[in-house]
């Protein structure tokens, strides 16, 4: 299992998907928000929490296909499965390196990005901690929906329906007040559905 | 024919270099003395202006250090002399430094006289921008295994990325903000005392000879990385 | 003396019966050649065999177990086929690196590219190496894993004669030490082993 | 021209999840917008028009791997470039399919989320105006970047750096009112940047 | 009579000579094997020859013209490499619809899979089908272009002995019609061409 998140940290290192590029782009996206909307303090404090949002899920999104697929396309899917002793271990070591590296930079610069929104420390809080449970369960989501389409071929348009729908209620909530319950649950239950439904991917990928 | 790098040259900066940082760090020293310790305080802004003496310099060599990128990326399309590209490349990194320095000076400058460590007006965004282009610049040509043509494809970035400094030097001009109009580099008179006129400007010839020697170094690695020497002439 | 034994074995790709009522067995220090037409199912049987199609029909033995239940059976084969599970856009020694943590295992990267004399190209990018090399960076998967079982997908595709040599060598000495080894083609390669079968019909 | 533009727009539709994803995708953002931002119905029109640009902007960035990698990872680019006669066909007829399968669907949308957002004509029209013109220059940007970037592979991000300082003007233009001109002034600028660096951009790949 | 002439050809990839002073010519009607070890640059010969590669040294010449400066030159060839040119997630059929807009010529699916005898893949996916049938098909750019000259990259690997068949009775077919055709190989086929030459030192 260490292996396995050492071997994704390593790749993401050294291929294009760094630390730099992902933080680069959550402040990219924020910085055009003053140009759109004015630099008026109370707007974007308001705007700045949903901004992030959106980002946190188009990263997601777009990055979603290196869960499973790059591995797949190349054959290092083969020789994970064929070395790992369970599936379970893949899955979760998946969860796990996908966040570091796609999610956790996003929380690293939050503090300095929060600094340049004006937003005091309660706040900031608040908003690092939805967040994170939203962005556990957001990669929870993206991994098994990677898993599914291993398996299942043409189903493009099914990981679009099954997708969006399902990071709906993280955003809802997420950019919502004193709703770090109810997000803890959604992750939860999305963990427990992700589980399941990933090895359910990967056993079945191998006949595909 | 065009100039060419050659050994000897190699050897000169070479030899230069000891020479190069002892003179860095020696206007340094006396800059840093007249910055913070002769120099009276600012009568609105106190000491916090202090700042300025390294601020200031470094604002204006990150926005020199791309004009410099951008220039030799053009003069090598022109002449096709494989030591402008060394030189663009050997200025990126620098500049990308100063850029951090003055918009990490500057916020902390921001702090004591806006109130906010941050203000999204034209000017430092579009200097953030412009850490985001030397960030682009350099990430492209890493990101391009065949080296002939990483150079090709991220002079013609520079080049494309030059855009971005006529809107950073007028921002202030063109829009209202809050950032301090030029009150030095005012071709005519300057409008500031010569109190920090002085130590301003040792300040600015430390970080030029600073920029200077940290170029050499650069250029001559990665003259050596890139065997552009002529046969006979390798280290 | 350890055996590998398919009984009966059917196998569908899709809707479509793709392996047919297959029997065969080898032996400790044994290669098998299978030979067969495009889409006779080569590679699904290899793909079978190493545990990644598991809804065939009939049985596969080794050691006297079934494969499908046996839980170490994982560790006891290396399936090299036609993806070869480098990254493009890394070095070749990057590449390396993976494998070292895919496999856990260190090996150093000198080594294991001396034996088809690619030491030189340990610096660059995958993406810049031509067919034949990458093919036979990608065979030296078979050093990462201490199997008793090879199963090699068109090995001999894209080497070209003295790269092939060193491969039939490295199989010759894997059978020397017991090994069993089942390589598949579709071409006569003009190379003896000891067993052969043809899934042509 | 037209055989390469079909040919794209043939693919889109049979394969590429994009075209429904993207579009659904921030049919969605827009929908949750109240969620997110709250209610009041002067809050919600003018984030309206900053929201479009800022999902017009992501999408493109989203989908600009397709432009030109997908091709080139398959081969099909060589194909591309032996059977057209000219560079500039080809980037130029790659303008057009990339606009009509990434762009077009907001613009047909579009008159339906202003409904939603109690807009009335004349506004629409502006806003309309601003993002038509904006969409052309950005998917200019986009393809040259796309080519400039062919040689580096798997760049997702990279991409990102670079486009979105470039993706800035129109985003500051294309928000503000009465600026159409500007913006179609910026459009061609990009345009004769781009069809300039593509064709270099495309010339250089063969040999890497 | 046309030729197609390669004079004192150099050629770099990245920092790295890889052909050198290279000298041949090939008339109407006539095959060239081109033999040389892996990385020995025999792709890289092809694709300089297709044009794709265009910061060579020396000249080449078709029918007396040189190709990097004949406009016309980009309809006269047909270069197959390894890429096949196919999307994975579509069926053939739907794969065959895109070809036929790249090369503006519409041609009965049937007729091409029939060749190979594939007809009944057509609705398949790509990603379902086998290496050698993937080759088969990708093969069949062929058909798309009219063109004088054939460049295959190692067009045989991955085929059976059938379809290896049918590709050399298409090559000799074509030289009959008077088509310059280039193949590359690094092993001994057991082919004879009119010509043939040797990348190695
Ligand atoms: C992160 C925040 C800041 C950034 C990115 C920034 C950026 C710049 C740049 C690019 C220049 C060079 C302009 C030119 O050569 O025309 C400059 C100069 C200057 N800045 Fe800042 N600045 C920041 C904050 C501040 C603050 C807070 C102050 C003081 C209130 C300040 C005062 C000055 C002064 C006095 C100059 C010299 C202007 C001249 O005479 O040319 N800056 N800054
Ligand atoms: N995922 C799949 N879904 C459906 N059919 C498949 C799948 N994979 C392979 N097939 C079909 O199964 C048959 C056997 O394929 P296989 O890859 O085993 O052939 P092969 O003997 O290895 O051929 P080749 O010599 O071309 O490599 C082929 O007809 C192929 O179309
Ligand atoms: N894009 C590239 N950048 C740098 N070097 C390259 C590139 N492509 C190929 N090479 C190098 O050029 C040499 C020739 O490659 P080429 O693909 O032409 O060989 P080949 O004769 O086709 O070999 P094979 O039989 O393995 O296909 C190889 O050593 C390879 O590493
Ligand atoms: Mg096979
Ligand atoms: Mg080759």
């Amino acid at each position: 299992m260490y292996n396995l998140i050492l071997r994704d940290l390593y790749l993401a290192l050294y291929s294009s998907a760094n630390f730099f590029y992902t933080s680069s782009f959550f402040i990219l996206i924020l910085v055009l928000l003053p140009f759109i909307f004015g630099t008026s303090i109370d707007q974007l404090q308001l705007l700045f929490k949903g901004i992030l949002w959106i980002g946190l899920s188009l990263s997601i999104i777009l990055t979603m296909e290196r869960i499973f697929n790059t591995d797949y396309e190349d054959g290092s899917l083969d020789i994970i499965l064929q070395k790992n002793s369970s599936l379970e271990i893949i899955v979760i070591s998946k969860y796990i390196s996908h966040w570091v590296v796609y999610c956790l930079p996003l929380f690293i610069i939050l503090p300095l990005l929060s600094l340049l929104f004006y937003l005091n420390t309660s706040d900031v809080f608040a908003i690092f901690l939805n967040l994170l449970l939203g962005s556990f369960g957001m990669i929870f989501i993206a991994t098994f929906v990677s898993a599914l389409t291993l398996a299942a071929k043409r189903t493009i348009f099914l990981k679009a329906i099954i997708m969006i729908p399902l990071f709906v209620p993280f955003v809802i909530f997420g950019s919502g007040d004193n709703s770090w319950l109810i997000l803890l649950a959604l992750s939860m239950l999305s963990f427990v559905v992700s589980i399941y439904v990933s090895t359910y991917g990967l056993r079945l990928y191998g006949e595909s | 024919m065009y100039f060419r790098v050659t050994k000897n040259h190699i050897n000169a900066i070479k030899a230069a270099n000891p020479y190069l940082i002892l003179s860095t760090v020696t206007a340094f020293v006396i800059g840093l003395y007249y910055a913070l310790i002769q120099s009276p305080p600012d009568y609105i802004q106190g000491d916090s202006m202090r700042i300025m003496y390294i601020h200031v310099p470094s604002a204006w060599f990150a926005l020199m250090c791309y004009t410099i990128l951008a220039g030799s990326s053009v003069l090598w399309f022109i002449t096709r002399n494989p030591t402008f590209n060394l030189v663009a490349r050997s200025i990126a990194q620098i500049g990308m430094m100063f850029t951090v320095l003055s918009l990490v000076t500057g916020s902390i400058w921001g702090k004591p006289t806006w109130g906010v460590w941050w203000v999204w007006d034209a000017r430092l965004t579009s200097m953030l921008l412009l850490f985001f282009l030397y960030l682009a610049y350099i990430f492209l040509w890493q990101a391009i295994a065949n080296k002939d043509i990483a150079s090709k494809i991220s002079a013609a970035l520079a080049i494309i990325g030059f855009i971005n400094i006529p809107i950073i030097k007028f921002s202030v001009d063109w829009w209202n903000t809050l950032h301090q109009p030029p009150s030095i580099s005012k071709l005519s008179a300057p409008s500031i005392d010569v109190s920090m006129m002085l130590p301003l400007s040792i300040m600015t010839l430390a970080s030029l000879l600073f920029l200077i020697t940290v170029f050499f170094i650069r250029f001559r690695i990665e003259v050596l990385d890139n065997k552009i020497l002529r046969v006979g002439d390798e280290i | 003396m350890k055996e590998l034994r398919i009984e009966d074995l059917n196998c569908y790709r899709g809707s479509h019966l793709v392996l047919k009522r297959l029997n065969f067995s080898i032996n400790s220090g044994e290669t098998l050649l299978v030979r067969g037409d495009n889409g006779s199912g080569k590679t699904t049987l290899l793909r079978a065999l190493s545990n990644y199609i598991r809804s065939y029909e009939g049985n596969i033995y080794f050691d006297e177990l079934k494969t499908k239940e046996d839980h170490k059976y994982k560790n006891k084969f290396t399936f090299i086929g036609q993806k070869n599970s480098l990254k493009d856009n890394l070095s070749v020694k990057k590449n390396l690196k993976l494998w070292e943590f895919l496999y856990n295992r260190k090996i150093s990267p000198i080594e294991i590219l001396s034996e088809f004399n690619l030491s030189q190209l340990i610096d660059d990018d995958v993406s810049s190496l031509s067919d034949g090399q990458r093919k036979c960076i990608s065979i030296q998967k078979l050093r990462f894993s201490e199997s008793m079982l090879w199963f090699l997908d068109e090995p001999f595709v894209f080497l070209d004669e003295k790269n092939s040599k060193i491969l039939m060598k490295k199989i010759e000495n894997f059978n020397k030490k017991n090994g069993i080894v089942i390589v598949t083609t579709n071409i006569d390669l003009g190379l003896k082993f000891q067993k052969e079968i043809n899934l042509n019909v």
